[in-house]
């Protein structure tokens, strides 16, 4: 198991691969898009992106703006 | 027909999306406004609420453009990796860049936005960058890509129309090829029709429409201003003077002698 | 709808017909502006010329309403004897009444005014005086039996706007149930557009119209700002403020610890 | 012959009645309205209506105004 | 010098003596003020407090021109007979004329103010009618006699200086010969300063004075303001320009090839 | 007392020695403003006319404090360089920053500002900024080292007096601490009052100065200006209402009953 | 004894004389102006001046004003 | 001789040391400051600053000001 800051959050996760930890955090079918600390990861470069503890993880989607 | 970057408008009114008493309202203004691009922004999603999922699928079913913006970004880096995430949920290389420099007036850094948006418009991105009234400000952006302008009428909210009126004409005058859009601070449709009076291209609404009592007839008011803003700068108004001048002809005058 | 002594008007946009280009175009920016109502006026007319002919067969042609000033007319009894002569050759007992008491800036003599509106008000005539945003000649003007007023925006022709934006203001919110129509000195839709914002019922245009490069885009610009400053007065528009307020939401903002 | 003053020109005429003088200045078919004096005179009036020498006689019509 | 009937003062600076915290601090303000003229009214008189009395004894000590007003007079009788009582009981035939015709704004009511004014100049007095920027009213109001108008800036105690620019700059270049006297409505010393480079003749101030957080220290600043404003006047503005003009020469810049 | 880095300063207006129409025009005015900084230049000297000489004569008879500015420099570099020489000439580390963007309003390039700006505080200067009133500006010139801010009024020479009076305003809020000096655009001694009644610190004049008909007396009427601008914002002035309130008391009126 | 209006006050006098009733009233000393009924009365006309039952007397006295 | 732009004008100069060509070139008793090829040069380093063929050399003095 491994903490994240998941937006802003710390959540634990057993999966270190970004796609994973998605579904694993209940993402599955979202349209999201991501960062970790800080840099964007693109949808295609998540299965092979590991995260590390402590990393903070943004998961955004569309919304209302001006 | 305006033309920003490769795409062709007949609309010159664009709608922010935020603020509105319920989805349903924001779709019927949009419908209202005849408006053909909308300005969307990204949030933290939760996983349980899926709100963003929502709003996405309202947005795509009324078959406008959108144009994601940088909204609460502070730096360089935020506004840029925003610019990075929205492209790729939002499918656009269009973003409208704000750095937001005081939070106070909301008011554009312009020294991150231009280093934000020489990043962007190398990585191919057609910037819409929100900026002030300040020529060398725009001339920086223009060399650093940009091919279309997004100042502020007013800070952001504030309904107070175009606050800086010598500032904003002597923009207009300073680049008459670049299109102009205002963004922020008008209050009302005279606001808007003013803008396109005064030669500038489009304007975006977001809170006086939002936020009025009937957000669907305000979209509407606001887009009917507009076309009379445009036709009155096409058709030539006249120069205000100092003195009357009388409409009825004097000669034929009655009683005269 | 708005209703002027008896009649039920839809459009809120009247047209002077004077300083067209040709008869012609007068024709065509009255269609354009879906005006209801044209002011005309009188003339000598030469035996030879019969001018006025022509130009009452136009008018009758476009089956709108009259409405005859007394342009022109310095004195009381000047504007009464105008305004009879007009009622015969008009067949409408409406006058606007216009007693100029300086011809600097054309404006109204509010004595001679009041005088001529009570002598006609008495004798049947349904009088639209020209006036000033003087709150107490206003007062004057209903007790002598108008039921309508028409304030200056700015002197005749100037295209200045409202220029006296806080005593127009006051003129409105002290008589909020008499028509009020904002007649000479506008110079650009929104202009118009800020009138029936504020809650003014009408507006009256003539030089902003004939004397714009394209008259007839000139009148459909009116007419679609008048709507769209009407439908925004009705639509309940945003309060101006200070300060700026994000539209935007900032809950949920991404990189914020 | 008697001469009257007809909007602001010295003209002369045969006729002292209003209807008849209207007739033989021109202005016979016209829509016109007619002030002597500075006083209206309505066109039921015309018939009735004698000018003296020296009268004003204002002869107006329809006119582009604002 | 300004001549007002057959005075000739040198202060351009006239102040109400209304409203103040205490006696003292009036005493005080008008000697900072280098005032000669102060205006003052009539009240009530109670037989037990005799704060009339009182009042009157500092004027006198004061040394200064004393300008009775018809304050609160609604009427022509009123103020007629208001200025009967003002002459006899100030031993002066000056009267500053106020007919109020709405409470709201305090605004003159024009025609009762033209009825006075005839009235009071046919009896010899010298009247100051306080008045709006309207041409044809001041016109009536030289017929009537008067020598001087005091036109008022804003409604009074409103503190926004100078309301309709364009009205009273028109007043001013209508009237270039009779003395004008701002009356009401300046909050700020350079609203003072304006009217004074504006070409008006003087300025009567009250409110802004005396409900200052410190009423000497704001007359001082009048004063010094209304100086710099004539004098202003005199030594022949700048005209404002659309575009910069550099104020250091650029003949002799360096690092120009 | 003002002050600009470790000088204390009396007077409120500095005086630009450009546009005489003779240097003992300009030593006058210098006096008549009780100005105890001047602004200068430097030019190319040439060695037959010896212009330099006589007017730095002119300058040290006077006795004021210099503040050398960097007119006409369009880049860092060139602004940099002409801050040293100046230093050299003028045995002054006071520095009025310029460098133009924008040939038409003169007006700052607020990147090359910021950027001369760090390198010149770093070398010990005494930096005084010209710039907009861009709040994010004004946070980097602070952040370089800056201690007084030189915003501008309007653009140079215009004599339009304070053009983005919202901006302007917010500015001084946003930075309570920091001395800012309007500088530029004023055309007419109310224009100073106003920006002290602001809470502007002090206020540069040079064009409506020197190009008045008499400048000496507009010196002396824009230093009175500014001196009642100053005690009026201390003196605590009333706001500004949008109703009239009466200035003579209404109880004790006579005539009601 | 008579009623009178004195500055908006019933007011009562004994004596008719308006000069004489100022002092009654308590004016005798002071720098007063009065009017009868909305007409001014001129202090060397006030000996001469007799009140009726019901008259307003206005007597009035300097102030503040703007 | 040397050929060297003096205030963006040719100018021929005997002496290479700024010092010396100042006052060849009639500045000697000056109150002036120096720059060449854009860069400060004080006064203090004139005599040991050695010009080269077609320099850049500006000679500023004070003047007005806005």
């Amino acid at each position: 198991m491994m903490k994240i800051l998941v937006n802003g959050a710390w959540r634990e996760t057993r999966s270190a691969e970004l796609a994973r930890a998605l579904e694993e955090l209940g993402y599955g079918t979202s349209v999201v898009t991501t960062a970790v600390n800080g840099e964007f990861v693109a949808a295609g470069e998540r299965p092979g992106t590991l995260l590390s503890e402590g990393d903070r993880l943004e998961v955004l989607a569309p919304m209302q703006g001006g | 027909m305006l033309q920003l970057y490769q795409t062709q408008l007949t609309s010159r009114l664009m709608l922010g999306t935020a603020r509105y008493p319920a989805p349903a309202v924001l779709a019927d203004a949009v419908r209202a406004a005849r408006a053909e691009v909308v300005t969307v922004s990204l949030r933290r999603e939760s996983a349980g609420e899926r709100a963003g999922q929502a709003f996405w699928s309202l947005i795509r079913e009324l078959g406008v453009r959108v144009l994601p913006n940088t909204a609460g970004c502070h730096s360089v880096k935020e506004a840029v990796t925003t610019a990075h995430m929205a492209r790729e949920v939002f499918g656009t290389s269009w973003i409208k860049l704000e750095v937001i420099g005081e939070d106070d007036t909301l008011q554009p850094d312009v020294f991150g936005l231009v280093d934000a948006a020489r990043t962007l418009c190398a990585e191919g991105y057609e910037v819409f960058p929100y900026t002030t009234e300040d020529l060398v400000v725009a001339e920086r952006l223009l060399a650093a890509g940009c091919r279309v302008l997004m100042p502020w009428g007013a800070p952001i909210g504030s309904g107070r129309g175009l606050n800086n009126l010598f500032g904003l004409k002597a923009l207009r005058a300073h680049f008459p090829e670049v299109p102009l859009i205002i963004d922020a601070g008008l209050g009302v449709p005279s606001h808007a029709a003013q803008a396109l009076e005064l030669g500038f291209d489009a304007v975006l609404i977001n809170t006086a429409v939002a936020q009025a009592r009937d957000p669907v007839q305000m979209a509407r008011a606001f887009a009917q201003a507009i076309e009379a803003g445009l036709a009155a700068r096409a058709a030539g108004p006249i120069e205000p003077r100092d003195l009357a001048v009388p409409s009825s002809p004097l000669i034929g005058t009655a009683f005269r002698g």
